[in-house]
């Protein structure tokens, strides 16, 4: 383990909280993805507090050409969006979504964890494997925790990748979602004349998203 | 609907339902063939006559049929449950019936319509936003983070220990795996065995078998009790012997296959 | 791509000082190569002048994590040299000392201070130089006082690392022989590659060649 000069001075103290926001920038700036606090607690001297660091630094790049954002519980620099228009060099020719890939990732966004069953059953048609197989490459979903009916059906959910793509602090923030709720458009309503729904499926949607906080 | 405007509006459905007949490869399966129909009423969704919906739905079948388009087997499903859906709400409610009632029925198509339809809404505004490799773009020259491989050597004291003891009882261990003194191999009682077999008539102890100067000493007596059994055993399944014990830990027998 | 009010305007004006000096940031940012100053006003809009807004942004990112810095006749951001480190990572493997090792430990531990012949003699197989090696260099072994033997060879003893390491307050409180079958701690059998000596000496070697890697 070879613990170099600073690392082994820091630890009996710290660096001064403007050194550790250069280090957290420093860091960030390397990254293409996003970069966990933990991972940056991990890398920086002990004791260094890379979420205080963090929001000094946010602060700092407000209005800047870049900035610093939030994607899930990691942290990533992008550049601001109403630059985008400089960027056509640096811009990703991404392969255009069928309807069904668009409609069926926004089902797993607002609904997750979401079964096939549960997409089949929203949009009123079977999935094809082709749709679910180009969300799981793009990375914008990945599979959850089987649920515990019958069957044990595997769920999707959304991706920190997703949150990255769209540009979303957390799953939370997607659009529309608070009013969609309070509509009741995302509860799980069996069609009547069948057996109650499983019960499971709602407390663990409201789980998931505090998970992601 | 039984209104002025029903006849004006009933033709703009039918011609609405013409133009979709003719593309009905784009509608993704009858929930969204419906939700298409269903603009037509011109009113909040929440609001729909399912009952009108349900008209509209059949009549644009019907036309398929005559226009002897192909539909998929779930637009006819859909069809034959909105025929259903129909009688159910225009005919009075039959008491014995327990099931769900044509109110409830259509207040759940209503709300898979109306879901439906938000998901759409969802997914425009969550394409609509900025997105990364668009409109927002990642650090161009990323810097690898080099990785230093530190290694580090584990050793319990159990290992300590045990490696020391390893090395100071090797001697100890050695008798049994290479004094060929003190071993009988299977070969040898089973050339023996064959020997001395033909002479047993009637059941005998498997120990008396043992040879000479192999029953005294503890760690001979047992190799050779092991090989003599398994040379018995290697007999009898080709049928030169037969082996018996009358209970459990009773001396084993054998004798010579009577004629064998 | 919404080509917004700003940009139009800037046909016949240029961009203020401030919002060019984002461009440049983000143009920087965002470019997989360093970008010259002609690359950055062909981007830019009309009328802007990047040498200018460069200069603004490399005084912003004075004593920074990250600096902007002339690569050639290009720009580009960079790490600042002295958080450098921050760029390694330190993973710790942790590996099963070879047996040849934990044999050769346990010799010098029991029979301290033992020379090589001495060890190689209660092995039965001689000791490769990079066993010892391993051990020094671990710091569970060093040079102890030379044997007052022709030849005076070198002895080796365990350090206070190794009691350290193994919870020891003194090489004597190892436990003896007749102790450890007591424990139960001897194995009863003698583990396969010990049966012979040639077959040992082979083990060594694999061993060696896995010390190697």
């Amino acid at each position: 383990m070879a613990e170099t000069g600073p690392i082994e001075d820091s630890l009996f103290e710290a660096p001064p909280m403007a050194e550790q926001e250069r280090m957290v920038e420093a860091i960030l700036f390397a990254s293409a993805e996003p970069v966990t606090v933990s991972d940056l607690n991990a890398r920086m001297p002990h004791g260094a507090d890379a979420a205080e660091a963090l929001e000094h630094l946010k602060k700092r790049y407000e209005g800047r050409g870049v900035s610093v954002v939030k994607v899930g519980d990691a942290w990533a620099i992008r550049t601001a969006p109403d630059l985008g228009f400089l960027m056509q060099k640096e811009t990703v020719e991404t392969r255009k979504l069928s309807r069904a890939a668009i409609e069926t990732l926004a089902i797993v966004a607002y609904h997750q964890p979401a079964t096939r069953a549960e997409i089949e059953e929203i949009r009123g048609v079977s999935v094809s494997r082709g749709t679910i197989d180009q969300l799981l490459e793009l990375e914008w979903i990945r599979f959850g925790r089987r649920r515990m009916t019958p069957g044990r059906p595997v769920t999707y959910v959304v991706t920190q990748e997703f949150l990255d793509h769209f540009g979303l602090e957390n799953a939370r923030d997607l659009p529309g979602l608070k009013e969609l709720r309070a509509a009741g458009l995302l509860d799980n309503r069996p069609p009547p004349g069948t057996l109650a729904p499983d019960e499971t499926g709602d407390d663990e949607q409201a789980e998931m998203f505090e998970d992601e906080s | 609907m039984p209104d002025g405007d029903h006849d004006f509006e009933a033709v703009e459905a039918r011609l609405a339902a013409e133009a979709l007949i003719v593309d009905v490869d784009g509608f993704e399966g009858p929930l969204d063939l419906l939700l298409t129909l269903s603009r037509t009423q011109k009113v909040d969704l929440r609001k729909i006559s399912i009952l009108g919906l349900a008209e509209q739905y059949l009549s644009f079948i019907d036309r398929a049929k005559t226009l002897r388009i192909e539909l998929a087997a779930d637009y006819l499903v859909m069809a034959a449950w909105l025929a259903f859906l129909k009688s159910r709400l225009l005919l009075p409610p039959d008491p014995e019936d327990e099931g769900p009632t044509g109110e409830e029925l259509a207040a759940h198509l209503a709300f898979q319509l109306e879901r439906l339809q938000a998901m759409r809404d969802a997914a425009a505004k969550l394409m609509a936003r900025d997105q990364k490799g668009r409109d927002f773009f990642v650090r161009g020259i990323p810097e690898d983070v080099t990785r230093v491989r530190t290694i580090r050597y584990t050793a319990t004291l159990l290992d300590l220990m045990q490696g020391y003891a390893r090395i100071r009882t090797k001697d100890e261990f050695r008798p049994f795996t290479m004094d060929r003194e003190h071993v009988m191999t299977l070969e040898q009682a089973l050339e023996r065995m064959r020997g001395l077999i033909g002479y047993a008539g009637d059941w005998t102890d498997l120990s008396s078998y043992l040879p000479d100067g192999w029953d005294g000493d503890p760690k001979r007596r047992r190799s050779a009790t092991a090989s003599n059994f398994a040379a018995t055993l290697e007999l009898a399944k080709n049928g030169a012997i037969e082996i018996r014990q009358t209970a459990l830990f009773a001396p084993i027998q054998i004798r010579a296959t009577p004629g064998g």
